[in-house]
C-alpha cells in the first residue's frame, strides 16, 4: 500500500493532484524534482536527521500514562510526547524538513500560512536557524486572537502579514500566501503547515512528518510485545496524523483520526470535514471540505484554532474512503474534559488539538480489555491555549 | 497565421481583440447587464464574465472585492450561466466565456455543468485552477460541447507553453505577469518576448491579460499579442461609480462615464 | 573533591548547615536517611532513570550553535537544552527527584516554594503524575504577576497558597513554605526548588540536576576532542548550574556562573549575591545573601523572576570563595540582548533567567579562539517571559 | 529535683515560671519599657525580649506582625540589646533573654555579640534558627560570658531531647506543638505525655510554650511543666490597645487594661 499512492499525478484514489493557477505549475515541477532528489540523497537524510536530533530533541518520548490507565480501567495508555519537540509541537518536524530543502533548493525566502500560529512559529524558527528570510500570512481575526504567537513569530524576526480578505482567518491566509507565492515563485519557498495543498506538498509533509509513527513503532516495541490495538491522532489538516498512521497502514492496528466536532456535527459551527463535509477542491487539492450548495467554502468553527481549517488533506479523503481509518468527531466540551483529565493525572496539559484525540481515545479505552493498548499521538503542548483555558476553567479550578 | 475561427463561429476576428472581465451581479445581476452593454458598445469582443467565490487563489485585491460585492447579490454559478440568456435578451451578442473557479463546477458536476453552459448558450470557459495536466475530462466535454475551453500560459510555463498553446482553443490566455489579477505600472519588456514566443506555438489568438490599465499598455500589447484581457481596471472603474451605479437617477450617467472611460482605454 | 563535601553537619567549607527550628531538626535527619537509602537502592535509581526518560524526555539535546558561533566569530557555542525538558526548564528533574523520594518515604502531601511559578508548576506537575496533593506557596505581589503560572498551576490540581507575609515575593513564599513545614512534617515533604535550604537539601537537589551535567559530558565527548573551555549557567538559587557544573569541578574546564545583575550591581536594584552579597543565614542554611547592615534581608531585583532570589545555594558559597567558579553579574539590558540574539540567530526562544548565561558567554566567546569551546546550559525556554518580553521589545519587533 | 540556680543568680524560683515575651520596638522602644513594667507587675518571672525581623521562619502571623511595627520604629539587634538598660533603669529587673534569628547576630559576630549581651546586662539569649547541632560555638561562648543559652525541644526531638535536655542551661523551652507561633484552642494530651518526658532528663526548668492563650491552658501546663512562655496572646492583647498605646493620653490606662488582661491570664 505504501508503494500505491500518490500516483504520478499526486492522487491518492480521487484525491490531490494540483488545482492551481498554471503560474505555479513550474514551481511545483521544480518542488517535486528538488524533493526526489533531496531525499534520494543520503547526505540530506543525514542533515536532516542531525537537526531533528540536536536541535528538535528528537526522538520524543513515548510515556505509559499509568494514571490515565488506572483511572479508565481498561486499556493501556501510551503517549507519543510531541509537545517535548523545539517550539511544543509536531509542526516542527515537517517546517525543518521543508526549510532544509529550501535552503537546498537555493532559496533565500519563505512563505508561510497560519491559523493560531503554531506553524507560523515553526515557519519563523527554521527560517531563524537556517538564515532565511520569513514572511508568515496570517488572518486579521486570528492576529488580533493569537497576540502572543504573533509577538513570538516577530521576535524570531519573521515578518507577519495581516490578511483581511475573506473572514480574516486561517483559510484566507492561506489563499493569500498561495497568491503571494504566484508573484513571487521564483526566489520564495511556500513552507505549508500540513498535509495540504498542491502535489507534491501532502506527499512531502507527509514525509517530514512520519518520523513520529517511525519513532514510536520502535518505543512501542521496545515497550509492548505487539503492536498497539488502536492508535489515535487529531486532525486538522492531517499532519500529526499521518505522520502517526503511516508506518502503520499495513499493519493490523485500528487507527482512529479525531476531527473537532466545535459545539456538535449537527449544529453550524464544526470542523468535521470528513464526518459532515463533502467532495471539493481547496488549496489546489481534490479532498473532502466544508461548503455551501453552490460550492462557496464556509467558515469552520473549532475551539480548537489548529483545527478550525475546512479542509483536510487528500490522503485522509482516501484513507476515509477506504475505510482503512476510521474518523470520529469530538466536540469542545468533550475535548477540554479530557484535557483536564490528563492534565490533573498526568501532570501534562496538551493542546487543545490534541486534546481531541485525547477524548475519543479514552472513550473507547474504557471499554477495551488490560491486553489491549492504545497509542495517542500528543501532538503538542497546551501553552499557547492558556488564555482560552482560563477562560473556560476559571471558575471551576 | 490564425486561421481558426471559433467560439461557434461567432468569434470572426483574430486581432486587436478587446475581452473586458466584469463579475456576475457586482453589484447587482441588473447592473452586469448594463455593464455588458456598454463594454460591447465600447467595442468588446469577447466578455469573460467572472463568478464569485469565496477562494479567489488568482485574484488580487480588487476582484476580490468585487466578488464579495456579488456573492452579497446572492450570484452562484448557476445564476451566473443563468444570466447569459438576460445578457443575450438585452443585445449582448458576443461571445460570453464564463470564467469560474473549479469547486462550483465540480458540486455542479462536470456533465450537468455542461448541460447549462450549452442550455444557456455560453461560448466558452475558463478555470483558473485546473491547469492542463487537471482538465483532460473537461476540456474533451467542452469539445463535445462545442463550448471553448480557455487554456492559459504564464512566465513560468516554459516546456510546457508548446504543449499548451498547440492544443489552445477560443483564445490562449497569456499571463503577462507572475501574480494575481491587479493592475501594474510598466510592462516589462520580458512579457513582449513571452508574448512573442508564445505566439510562435498557438493556434488560437492569444490574448494577454493580468495587469493590463492604461491606453499605452493597450496599445503595446496589441503589437505583439492578438488581444487584450482587462479585468481589475474595469472593476476599477465600476468601484469609482459603484454609489452612482446603486442609485437608480444615477445610474445612466454612471454608465455612460464607464462607457467612456472603457473606450478611451481601448481607443 | 566530589568526596570531601558536603561533610556530615551538611558544610561545605564554612557554608550550609542545618539552620532550623529545632522541629524540623528531626524531619531534616529522616530525609537525608531516606535519601542515603533510596540513592543506595539501583530500584530507585532505575525508576527515577526511566521517568526521566519516558516522562520528561531526557536525555535532552546538546545542540551546536552554528550560527551564534558565526556571528560571535569566536569559541564553537553549545547548548544544553533544558528548555526541551517536560514542562520547560531543568527544574522538573529535582522536582522528579524529589516527588518519587516522597513516595517512597510514604508522605502522600507536597509543599513548594514558588516566586515566578517555574518551580511550582514542576511540583504540580509531579505532584498530578504521582498522585500526590500540593500545596504551592507564592508571595500575593508575584501570583498578580504571575497569573498564567498559577492558572497551570490550578489546573494541574495544586492548591495554591497566597502569601501576603514580608513584601509577598518568592523569599517570603518560601518562610511561609517552611512554617507550614514545621506544623505538618508529619505527612507533609517540602519540595524545595534550589539547591538552598538546609542540608540535605543542597545536596540532594544537586544530586537530582547533576543529569545534565553528566549527559552534557557524555553529549560534547560525542561532538568535540576534547571538553569545554568554558562552561555558563546562570544562578538563581543556583540548581542549573550547579548540575551542569558538579561532574566537571575536578576537570580542567572553567566554569563561570552568572548571576543577576538587574538595573547595575551599583545600582540598589540587582539579585547580584556573590558579586555584592555577604556571609549570612538564609532558609536554613549558611552562605552569601543580600542584606543590610542589620543583618536585615533586602529584597533583590532582576527582570528575571527566577534569579531575583536574595540568597544563594551554599555550594556555590564555597566555590565562589575557594575560586573554582568564576561569578559574573549582567544585567537586564544585556540579558535581553543575549535573549534577542539567540532567538534570531538559533531560533530558540530562551528563559531571561537562562538568557543572563547567554550574555557572559557571548560576551566572553568572542575572545576566544575557534579552537576553543563553550557549552552554555541553557536551563528553560521563554514561553513564561512572553509578557514581560512583549513589554520590552513590542515597539522594537 | 531542679536545684539549679540561674541567670547569673537571679532566677531563684524553679516552678510556676510565667515567661512572657515582648518584641522589642513594638510599637515603640518607650511603650515596650512601658509593657515590660506592667509584665513584671503581673508576676513575670523572666523577659523574653524578641528582636524583630525580617524573615522569622519559626512565628506565625501575630508575632510576624509585631516584628513589622518593631523594624518600622527602626529596631535592631544592637538596639533591642541596648534597650536593656532602658529597662533596669525602669524598674524591670528580672532577667531578660534576648530572642534573636540567627544571622543578625552573625552580622555583629559571636564575640561582639556576648560583649554586648555583657555590657548591657543581659542574662539569657534563645535563637530558634541555631540547633543543637549549629549551636557549639554559641554554647561555650554563652558559658564564658555567664549568659544562659537556652535550648529548645520539640516533639519531633525524639532522640535528641534527652541531649539536649542533659545540657539545658536557664529553662529549656519545650515547644509544645508542631508549628510556628501562634495561639491554639486546645492542648493535646500528647503534649502533657510529652512535657513529662522531657522533664523527666532536663537539668534546668522546663518551660512551655507555642500556643498558651488562656489560663486554662496555663493551669493546666504548669502542673506538669515549670512554667508558660507566652507570646502571640501577649502580642494579640497589645494590639488590642495599639491605638490608645499610640495616643499619650490614653496610654496610661491602655497600660493598665494590659496588665489586668495579663493577671488574668496567669493568675
Ligand atoms: C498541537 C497541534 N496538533 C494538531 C494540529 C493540527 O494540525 P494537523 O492536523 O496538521 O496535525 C495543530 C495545528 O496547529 C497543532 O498545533
Ligand atoms: C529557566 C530557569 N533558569 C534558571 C532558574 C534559576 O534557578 P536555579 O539557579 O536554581 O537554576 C530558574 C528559576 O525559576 C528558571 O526557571
Amino acid at each position: 500500500m505504501t508503494q500505491v499512492y500518490p500516483d504520478a499525478k499526486g492522487r491518492y484514489g480521487d484525491f490531490g493532484g494540483k488545482y492551481v493557477p498554471e503560474t505555479l505549475m513550474a514551481p511545483l515541477q521544480e518542488l517535486e524534482r528538488a524533493l526526489d532528489d533531496a531525499m534520494d540523497d543520503q547526505h540530506f537524510i543525514d542533515e536532516l536527521h542531525q537537526v531533528l536530533t540536536e536541535y528538535a530533541g528528537r526522538p520524543t518520548a513515548l510515556t505509559f500514562a499509568d494514571k490515565v490507565t488506572e483511572q479508565l480501567g481498561g486499556a493501556k495508555v501510551y503517549l507519543k510526547r510531541e509537545d517535548l519537540n523545539h517550539t511544543g509541537a509536531h509542526k516542527l518536524n515537517n517546517a525543518i524538513g521543508q526549510a532544509l530543502l529550501a535552503k537546498r533548493m537555493g532559496k533565500k525566502n519563505i512563505i508561510a500560512e497560519t491559523g493560531a500560529g503554531q506553524h507560523g512559529v515553526a515557519s519563523a524558527t527554521v527560517a531563524a536557524k537556517f538564515g532565511l528570510s520569513c514572511k508568515v500570512f496570517m488572518g486579521e481575526e486570528d492576529i488580533k486572537r493569537q497576540e502572543l504567537n504573533v509577538f513570538r513569530m516577530k521576535l524570531l524576526g519573521a515578518e507577519v502579514v495581516p490578511v483581511s480578505s475573506g473572514n480574516g482567518t486561517l483559510k484566507d491566509a492561506t489563499n493569500e500566501a498561495i497568491r503571494y507565492w504566484v508573484a513571487n515563485c521564483e526566489d520564495h519557498f511556500y513552507l505549508i503547515g500540513s498535509v495540504v495543498g498542491p502535489h507534491p506538498y501532502p506527499r512531502m509533509v507527509r514525509n517530514f512528518q512520519r518520523v513520529v509513527g517511525d519513532e514510536s513503532k520502535v518505543q512501542f516495541a521496545a515497550a509492548e510485545p505487539s503492536l498497539p490495538t488502536r492508535i489515535y491522532a487529531c486532525v486538522g489538516g492531517g499532519s500529526n496524523a499521518i505522520g502517526m498512521f503511516y508506518p502503520y497502514l499495513e499493519d493490523d492496528v485500528e487507527l482512529i483520526g479525531v476531527e473537532a466536532a466545535g459545539k456538535g456535527i449537527d449544529t453550524s459551527e464544526h470542523a468535521a470535514t470528513l464526518s459532515r463535509g463533502s467532495r471539493g477542491v481547496i488549496h489546489g487539492s481534490l479532498t473532502y471540505l466544508m461548503q455551501d450548495e453552490n460550492g462557496q467554502i464556509t467558515e469552520p468553527y473549532s475551539i480548537s484554532a489548529g483545527l478550525d481549517y475546512p479542509g483536510i488533506g487528500p490522503e485522509h479523503a482516501y484513507l476515509f474512503d477506504s475505510k482503512r481509518v476510521r474518523y470520529e468527531a469530538v466536540t469542545d466540551e468533550e475535548a477540554l474534559e479530557s484535557l483536564k483529565l490528563l492534565t490533573e493525572t498526568e501532570g501534562i496539559i496538551p493542546a487543545i488539538e490534541t486534546a481531541h484525540a485525547l477524548a475519543q481515545a479514552f472513550k473507547e479505552a474504557k471499554h477495551l480489555t488490560s491486553d489491549d493498548t492504545i497509542l495517542i499521538n500528543l501532538s503538542g503542548r497546551g501553552d499557547k491555549d492558556m488564555a482560552t483555558l482560563m477562560n473556560h476553567f476559571q471558575e471551576e479550578v | 497565421m490564425l486561421t481558426q475561427t471559433s467560439f461557434q463561429g461567432k468569434l470572426t476576428k483574430t486581432q486587436n481583440l478587446f475581452i473586458p472581465f466584469l463579475v456576475a451581479g457586482d453589484p447587482t445581476p441588473d447592473i452586469t447587464v448594463q455593464l455588458a452593454q456598454k463594454l460591447q458598445t465600447a467595442g468588446a469582443d469577447v466578455l469573460e464574465l467572472g463568478v464569485p467565490y469565496s477562494d479567489p487563489i488568482a485574484d488580487g485585491p480588487t476582484i476580490q472585492r468585487a466578488a464579495k460585492r456579488a456573492l452579497e447579490s446572492g450570484m452562484s454559478l448557476t445564476k451566473a450561466i443563468e444570466l447569459v440568456p438576460k445578457l443575450r435578451e438585452n443585445g449582448v451578442d458576443i461571445p460570453i466565456v464564463i470564467f469560474t473557479y473549479y469547486n462550483p463546477v465540480l458540486q455542479l458536476g462536470h456533465d450537468y455543468f455542461f448541460e447549462l453552459l450549452e442550455k444557456n448558450g455560453v461560448e466558452g470557459v475558463l478555470i483558473p485552477d485546473l491547469p492542463y495536466e487537471e482538465s483532460s475530462e473537461v476540456r474533451e466535454l467542452a469539445l463535445n460541447y462545442d463550448i471553448e475551453y480557455i487554456s492559459f500560459v504564464a512566465p513560468t510555463s516554459e516546456a510546457r507553453i508548446q504543449q499548451i498553446a498547440e492544443q489552445a482553443r477560443g483564445f490562449l490566455y497569456c499571463v503577462s505577469t507572475l501574480g494575481v489579477t491587479g493592475e501594474r505600472h510598466e510592462i516589462a519588456p520580458e512579457v513582449l518576448y513571452f508574448i512573442d514566443k508564445v505566439k510562435a506555438y498557438s493556434q488560437a489568438p492569444v490574448a494577454v491579460g493580468f495587469g493590463i490599465s492604461t491606453n499605452e499598455h493597450v496599445r503595446l500589447i496589441q503589437q505583439h499579442a492578438d488581444g487584450v484581457i482587462i479585468g481589475s481596471k474595469i472593476i476599477r472603474l465600476i468601484e469609482e461609480e459603484l454609489d452612482s451605479l446603486l442609485t437608480a437617477e444615477a445610474r445612466e450617467q454612471a454608465l455612460e462615464r464607464f462607457y467612456v472611460q472603457v473606450s478611451d482605454l481601448v481607443k
